[in-house]
């Protein structure tokens, strides 16, 4: 006989769909690319401030529609705002995701139609503040789960989440700035695609060699090979296309492609880590 | 005021949503309190944090088995012959639910999985209520009322015990019997029901009468 | 009243025990309920299954063989409230043996993971104690599903709502106890104040620990990682044996500390952003 | 049982199991089949009792048991044996008990051989008729009929029934008994040890037995392997003892008492016998009793006709006894499927009952409905037994076509229970009215409606043309009140005529109060009292926790709302409690008269110590310390002089089909089994014949707790249906090896009658015997599906043969032969094909 009860997972599961690493990427995305354009728009920059903060106006966008587009009862998205749940990391998570993506759409609006620019500008510093917030929150929620590949990493997560994040924006400023402005984003990327691979390492060290075979098998292995791949090649070409615009777009679209993957293999890790009861075990028998 | 503070899309689902036999019966107390922003409950101090009482619906708060208030019917179980109690409970010419009666002696209110399952088996999809007819050699089923079908089935039993009839044996034994005519079932059936049957037959001289006790 | 004192837990989560919760009713508090499951009363009939999707009308969950003993069930699931594991454990010559069988339940936890991670406030602890969703308030965000250290909730494929055991909610408003427990034939499945019940499976253990090898009590620990269940259950083997998880623990347990590194990390962001931005000139 | 004790039904009730210091489950899987009346025996166990299953497989039963002992199909005679071989030889009896309320002191006839002297046959046997005549079982200086036969109370004569049972049990030594069981001999000392260690004055030891015991060719006389048991052990008549039969359907045991059976009529009255019964005088001699409760037979036979034809049943025309149907055999269902293939029987009532499936050798069955005139059904959905006409498996294989069978099919809708007022008997003779809730739908009636307006149209067609012998349906009463837009009947008015009414026109409230002169009318005699002062008894509901354990005002019981039967046994021979503990039904010399917590089973006011006159007649003639007031002597039967065909002691022959030869006598099977040998019944040959090793494997079919007999009342249910989705086979692992079966898997099983496929489940509860030096594999089966429904699968009913019981015609279901192989069967035009095959290579061409 296998494992526990026929081999049944003990815990479930998520029921969620893939737009929910696809939102973990975009929202991810988004807030760092706010807090970007929030720091280049102060170094007047206005040329990467403006691709980023329509960067994190597009994953703010991405990640409304798969926030409510995975719900089994989408229409009942706005049950969300009935009560504040300080116990819940999405109902924290929904209104600092409302609060960011309500400041970045004004933002991102105002710098569309120069209206009111100076709340644009007011609204974009206070999304530029709570981007990393935004892009961080995600590693609680899941964090919070009986998952064990998501519940026990519990200090390398957030900061795996926050080197994802960055990468993505930066890749986002690699893509759509030029080479000429794109430095801070090109950085950006560098630090964080860096930052991924360390942390990624010190999350197998956290949870250990049983526990890590939930990143290291299976689906959620081979995303993670492939977005290990796409970040080294992707971090090479961002260091090597400082004045290339096409190696710095073939940069951008790599580590984002990687940032993605990322997301998803984290994403399968833990799907992995509920379905085989043998995570669930090992992790209840060292606590 | 109150009412500009009742989030029209979160709570109209759970203001329409009544349950069978609550008849949206609302006690103005609830009505006030559980329409009023979830939030707002909560900032009232009670329930900060949202876990309980703050985060209940109208719904909820307004939810009652629906066995309350319907008329108890006392029964037995149809399966097997442990003969628990059932209370089948009533509720506008409609079983809303059949579960133990607690009076039982024999059963004190427990059914297996089958007893529990009572109402389904009188609810099945697969139960059908009009009489059905295939004629000899018949591909197909075909309507029929069920008035014409007594009076088919009254003319095939005398047609059949006309034509079968035994008055005696070969050694001029009495006999008094109708040969061509069977019978199965009955441990499924009332008491009533099986003296009523064996009656008639025995009347019709049907002596093949038979049921699941020897199966 | 039921007023377990379980071990804090660390910061704001202290609040949350099944009695601060209950006690949110004021004056229409009641004593906290539950369930004691007792597997070595039980033979796996089933009744319970029946009667629970009889009360709250949940359709069947499909029908698929197994060969996992007598059990097709599976598993706990949205429409699946009650579920029967069946373990056949026979001794080597095969003449005797065991055959466990353990209804297994929504645990109704002092420390409930659903309950805190649901964004809606559709889950609630009532006042009874007892964790129940409200379908009428649900939206299927899923978050409950992965919060819950037992596997207990799962989707209901008609509505989308998430579903799991209320402990009979609407039947303890009029004073009727719960569907499966009024149906179990063999009083496995009691129901009752679960101060009581804690005491009465204390007693049952002391009992039945000579007959049964390796009995031992569940969820009965206001210590555990749970703070203890307001589903109790007397078993015959180790948990994972059923399928239940040996060591559960509430995922919001260590949630402060989650903030806290995640605000690091969200601050280590915003540093590194800003560095980045200021490290041209 | 009604040949050890006097009358059929349970010596118990459930809630009494609670009280048993031992409790034996044979026969049955009580746990998994009545859960709810098993609650009982874990109340015992709580208690401390001791719950043994004795079954071939570990069931949820054995789970909950303290012992479970595997034994071999259809060895149960051979292991009840081993049981009253320990109670024999080591004198651990109930003497007290033994010499005064049963037969044992009785002296029998010099002449009578037992079948330990005769190699598997008694005395009386009579090869060339297949069966035995009786003279030989009689007791010694018996021809005078009535008179108390001599006994020698220190049970040492040779020719007493104490001694002769001591004989007939001695080959059946714990080690014998191993070997034909397939056991371990400890098994056996164990179980016997712990009945005689929980039997006595102190304390009392149950038995629960189901159809596991009945459904073989040797079904009666296993019962009476227990009833001697309890017997010796002094078990029956009191509190936490007793014989508990467990049905399987709600009215099982009332279809019985008010007879949908061929043989009966109401109360256990014998149907008239062509040869015997000329007129009702002759009638109630043979079939009566000068002594015990049957010598008033005239006056339940004289009642029930008064009841049916009122008045025109008069003492001149002898109350139209002469209107009555005669049978000359056995018109048992199988009988009749047999007139139905040979187009003797035409039309056929198909009435909550699915034979299509749930019949053994269902196949035949449907053969048999496809060779009718007309058929009605009436059920809940469309069954098996109404749908054959296109979709029986014979169609898909082409042996039958739709557009060639005759048959003209009704299928009406029925009233569920809460559709409808009524009342069931349950397994405890205990009978519960069911109130009416709402009115079917559509044109569902309840079979009561229909019954009742087919019999007003007989009757109206009857008046208007000439019928022949139309007498009994034109005298026939058919006055019921009719209720509501339907005009069903009020089924309260139909119990009332069960209960009777006195000269006035008043409620009988029992059945003393019968007269044979034609002055009272009673429908069934036994059920006399269930509307006692015009109050329906049957629908008394005081609750449980408001009156004794007993709780006699909770519904009825026959007889006369006595729940433990023979319970002046429960007293010593003087009228005192045996013990304190198991103090029950005493007498009390104040009062003169008997008391406790039931109602004594005895005349109220006769003393222990009554002697009956020379001559005295009926109950008069029962003493004061006889306890089994329905037999002529009063006594516990240990030995069976009269009523039971194959045998006045259970004796161990093989199943009819079995895969091992009988070790004890070189008859192989029972010799009175009654056989239908033809085409589509063959049966599998066994060791003794030629070809006995093709079927190799032991068959037996059983229920599981989440479905009902054949499915019909399950299979429609979805919260039952998924929970045994789909048909499987139960085979140990050393079978699945030897046969490659995997488990999850298909495995095709087939036997001479049929073949079917089921999904396989190998669990080491199933565990290959050892049986007289060899193995044996065996495979069980649960026969629930069928084609319709939510869920389906094969019927395992197909693989049966029809053999029976020669007393109860009951088929042998639980012990035949079969073999298994794996993967899925043959499918179409190539199931005849491989059932050719299978007929041929066991040689069973020529078997017609």
């Amino acid at each position: 006989m296998s494992e526990g009860y026929y081999g049944r997972p003990i815990v479930k599961p998520p029921t969620w769909t893939d737009l929910i690493p696809t939102y973990f990427f975009a929202g991810g995305l988004a807030g760092a690319a706010a807090t970007l354009a929030f720091a280049e728009r102060t170094a007047r920059n206005d040329r990467l401030a403006r691709a980023m903060i329509f960067g994190a106006a597009a994953g703010c966008a991405v990640s409304a529609f798969c926030l409510i587009a995975d719900l089994k009862k989408p229409e009942r998205f706005m049950n969300m705002l009935r009560v504040v749940k300080p116990t819940s990391p999405m109902s924290v998570g929904v209104y600092i995701f409302s609060a960011f993506s309500g400041s970045v759409f004004i933002a991102a609006g105002s710098e569309i139609t120069g209206v009111a620019r100076s709340a644009g500008r007011f609204f974009e510093a206070i999304a530029g503040l709570i981007g990393p917030v935004m892009s961080v929150y995600t590693a609680v929620l899941v964090g919070d789960t009986v998952m064990p590949a998501w519940h026990l990493p519990r200090k390398t997560l957030p900061g795996l989440f926050a080197a994802t994040s960055a990468t993505s924006a930066g890749a986002w400023g690699l893509l759509f700035a030029s080479a000429r402005d794109n430095g801070s984003a090109r950085r950006l990327a560098l630090v964080g695609g860096t930052a991924m691979v360390a942390v990624l390492q010190a999350l197998h060290h956290e949870i250990g060699p049983a526990q890590a075979q939930a990143y290291s098998k299976g689906e959620a292995g081979a995303l993670a090979r492939s977005a290990r791949l796409l970040n080294v090649s992707g971090i090479v070409c961002a260091a090597l296309g400082k004045d290339s615009n096409a190696i710095s777009r073939i940069a951008g679209a790599l580590l984002l492609a990687g940032g993605l993957t990322e997301r998803f293999a984290v994403y399968r890790a833990g799907c992995a880590s509920a379905k085989d009861p043998k995570y669930v075990l090992e992790a209840q028998k060292s606590n | 005021m109150v009412k500009t503070l009742c989030l029209g899309p979160l709570t109209d689902e759970a203001l329409r949503g009544g349950i069978p036999g609550t008849n949206g019966a609302r006690v103005g107390k609830t009505m006030s309190e559980h329409a009023l922003w979830p939030v707002l409950r909560q900032a009232g101090g009670k329930d900060p944090l949202a876990l309980g009482s703050a985060a209940q619906s109208l719904r909820t708060a307004d939810w009652k088995a629906r066995t309350d208030g319907a008329k108890v019917v006392k029964s037995i179980c149809p399966y097997c012959a442990v003969g628990c109690g059932q209370n089948v409970y009533v509720k506008d010419d409609t079983i809303v639910q059949i579960e133990g009666d607690p009076d039982s002696p024999i059963s004190r209110g427990r059914l297996c999985p089958k007893g529990s399952a009572s109402l389904s088996l009188i609810e099945s999809l697969l139960r059908e209520y009009r009489v059905k007819y295939r004629r000899p050699y018949g591909t197909h089923w075909e309507e029929l009322p069920l008035e014409r079908a007594m009076e088919m089935i009254a003319d095939r039993v005398l047609k059949t015990r006309r034509e079968t009839w035994e008055a005696k044996d070969d050694e001029g034994n009495t006999l008094n019997r109708c040969y061509g005519i069977a019978h199965l079932g009955g441990a499924t059936l009332d008491n009533e029901e099986n003296y009523l049957m064996k009656k008639l037959y025995t009347a019709l001289g049907v002596v093949q009468v038979e049921n699941q006790a020897r199966l | 009243m039921s007023r377990a004192c379980p071990e804090p837990v660390e910061g704001f989560i202290d609040l949350t025990s099944a009695a601060a919760e209950s006690a949110t009713y004021g004056a229409e508090e009641r004593d906290r309920m539950g369930f004691f499951t007792d597997t070595t009363l039980c033979i796996g009939c089933k009744a319970c299954e029946v009667a629970c999707k009889e009360w709250n009308q949940l359709p069947s969950d499909g029908y698929e063989f197994t060969g996992e003993s007598y059990d097709n069930t599976k598993e706990l699931s949205g429409n699946t409230w009650r579920h029967v594991a069946f373990v056949e454990q026979m001794e080597p010559e095969r003449d005797t043996g065991r055959w466990l069988m353990e209804s297994d339940v929504c645990k109704h936890c002092t420390h409930a993971g659903c309950l805190d991670v649901c964004p809606t406030g559709a889950i609630i602890r009532t006042e009874f104690g007892t964790v129940v969703i409200q379908d009428d308030i649900c939206n299927g965000c899923g978050y409950c599903v992965v919060a819950c250290p037992f596997g207990v909730i799962g989707e209901k494929q008609e509505d989308h709502t998430m579903g799991k055991c209320t402990l009979c909610y609407d039947r303890l408003k009029v004073g009727e106890q719960p569907a499966c427990a009024k149906a179990c034939p063999t009083e496995s499945i009691q129901y009752g104040v679960v101060d009581e019940l804690r005491e009465r499976a204390e007693k049952r253990l002391e009992k039945v620990q000579q007959k049964f090898d390796g009995a031992q009590l569940y969820l009965n620990d206001p210590n555990d990682g749970v703070g203890g269940g307001g589903s109790l259950f007397l078993l015959l083997d180790k948990p994972q044996v059923y399928g239940l998880p040996p060591n559960p623990i509430v995922p919001t347990k260590d949630l402060p500390q989650r903030w806290r590194t995640a605000g690091i990390a969200a601050a280590a962001l915003f540093g590194a952003v800003v560095l980045c931005a200021v490290s041209r000139r | 049982m009604g040949t050890s004790f006097g009358r059929g039904g349970a010596t118990t009730f459930q809630q009494d199991l609670q009280n048993s210091d031992c409790i034996v489950i044979m026969g049955s899987n009580m746990a998994e089949n009545h859960p709810v009346g098993f609650q009982w025996v874990m109340e015992a166990r709580e208690r401390g009792a001791t719950v043994i299953h004795v079954d071939p497989r570990f069931t949820r039963t054995s789970a909950a048991a303290t012992k479970h002992v595997p034994i071999r199909a259809g060895s149960d005679i051979a292991f009840l044996g081993g049981i009253i071989h320990y109670i024999l030889k080591n004198d651990r009896a109930f003497k007290e008990y033994v010499v005064n309320y049963t037969n044992g002191p009785v002296l029998l006839r010099d002449d009578f051989k037992d079948s330990e002297e005769l190699d598997g046959f008694f005395s009386g046997w009579h090869a060339d008729k297949n069966g035995y005549t009786h003279e030989t079982w009689q007791y010694k200086d018996m021809d005078t009929h009535g008179e108390p036969p001599d006994t020698d109370k220190t049970l040492q004569d040779p020719r007493c029934v104490y001694q002769v049972l001591k004989r007939h049990y001695a080959r059946y030594t714990p080690e014998t008994v191993a070997r034909i069981c397939g056991t371990e001999p400890q098994h056996v000392i164990d179980v016997a040890e712990a009945l005689c260690a929980n039997s006595g004055r102190e304390r009392t030891s149950a038995f629960c037995y189901s159809v596991a015991w009945t459904q073989h060719t040797t079904g009666v006389q296993t019962i009476r392997g227990a009833a001697i048991i309890q017997l010796l052990l002094g078990n029956i008549g009191r509190p936490g003892g007793g014989i508990l039969a467990l049905r399987g359907h709600a009215s099982i045991q009332g279809s019985t008492d008010i007879p949908t059976l061929f043989n009966i009529l109401p109360g256990y009255i014998p149907m008239p016998h062509a040869h015997a019964h000329d007129d009702l005088k002759d009638f109630i001699e043979s079939e009566g009793a000068k002594t015990g409760s049957w010598g008033n037979m005239d006056k339940y036979i004289v009642s029930l006709l008064k009841a049916w034809f009122g008045e025109r049943a008069t003492e001149q025309n002898d109350f139209c006894f002469d209107l009555l149907p005669r049978i000359n055999g056995d018109h048992s269902s199988y009988r009749s499927i047999m007139g139905m293939l040979d187009g003797t029987v035409k039309g056929f009532f198909c009435i909550g009952e699915n034979p299509a499936v749930g019949s053994a050798n269902s196949g035949l069955h449907r053969r048999a409905l496809a060779n009718l005139e007309w058929l009605v059904v009436r059920d809940f959905s469309e069954i098996e037994s109404a749908s054959f006409w296109y979709d029986a498996p014979e169609i898909e294989s082409g042996e039958l076509h739709t557009e060639s069978i005759p048959t003209e099919v009704f299928w009406m809708p029925a009233a569920a229970h809460a559709e409808k007022d009524g009342s069931f008997t349950n397994t405890q003779r205990l009978l519960q009215w069911h109130h009416q809730a709402v009115e079917p739908k559509g044109e569902a009636h309840s079979d009561l409606w229909f019954y009742y307006h087919l019999g007003k149209r007989i009757k109206e067609k009857i008046a208007a043309q000439e019928e022949p012998f139309s007498d009994p349906i034109a005298f026939l009463t058919w006055n019921y009140p009719e209720k509501g837009e339907t005009a069903d009947p009020d089924a309260q008015a139909v119990l009332r005529e069960i209960n009777g009414w006195d000269a006035n026109g008043r409620a009988l409230s029992d059945y003393n109060g019968l007269k044979a002169d034609g002055s009272t009318a009673c429908g069934c005699w036994i059920y006399c009292g269930c509307f006692k002062d015009e109050v329906n008894q049957t629908a008394r509901r005081k609750p449980g926790s408001e009156q004794s354990w007993v709780a006699p005002e909770w519904a009825w019981a026959w007889p006369a709302n006595r729940r433990i039967i023979y319970n002046r046994a429960s007293a010593d021979p003087q009228g005192k409690p045996w013990s304190e503990r198991k103090k029950y039904v005493w007498w009390d010399e104040e009062k003169a008269e008997w008391t406790g917590h039931d109602v004594p089973d005895f005349n109220k006011t006769k003393r222990p110590d009554y002697t009956p006159e020379a001559g005295a007649k009926a109950e008069d003639a029962i003493a004061g310390w006889q306890p089994f007031v329905m037999q002529e002597d009063g006594l516990g039967w240990l030995f069976v002089p009269n009523g039971i065909v194959d045998g006045p002691l259970p004796v161990f022959y093989e199943p009819h089909e079995s895969p091992v030869k009988n070790a004890l006598y070189s008859q192989q099977a029972n010799p009175c089994r009654q056989q239908f040998p033809r085409t589509f019944n063959e049966s599998n040959p066994s060791p003794s014949d030629a070809h006995g090793d093709v079927f190799p494997f032991v068959l037996h079919t059983y229920r599981l707790t989440e479905h009902h007999t054949a499915g019909g009342m399950s299979r429609t249910v979805p919260h039952l249906s998924e929970l045994q989705p789909e048909f499987f086979c139960e085979v140990s692992p050393e079978l699945a090896q030897l046969r490659g079966l995997t488990h999850g898997d298909w495995a095709t099983i087939f036997t001479s009658r049929a073949v079917i496929e089921a999904r396989v489940m190998v669990t080491d509860r199933v565990k290959p015997m050892r049986v007289d030096g060899k193995t044996l594999h065996s495979v069980g089966l649960p026969y629930h599906w069928g084609s319709r429904g939510l869920v389906t699968g094969d019927s395992a009913n197909d693989l049966l043969n029809i053999t029976l019981d020669p007393n109860a015609h009951i088929q042998e279901t639980k012990g035949l032969t079969c073999d298994i192989i794996s993967g899925r069967r043959p499918r179409g035009k190539d199931v005849p094909d491989f059932m050719n095959a299978v007929r041929t290579r066991s040689h069973l061409e020529g078997q017609e």
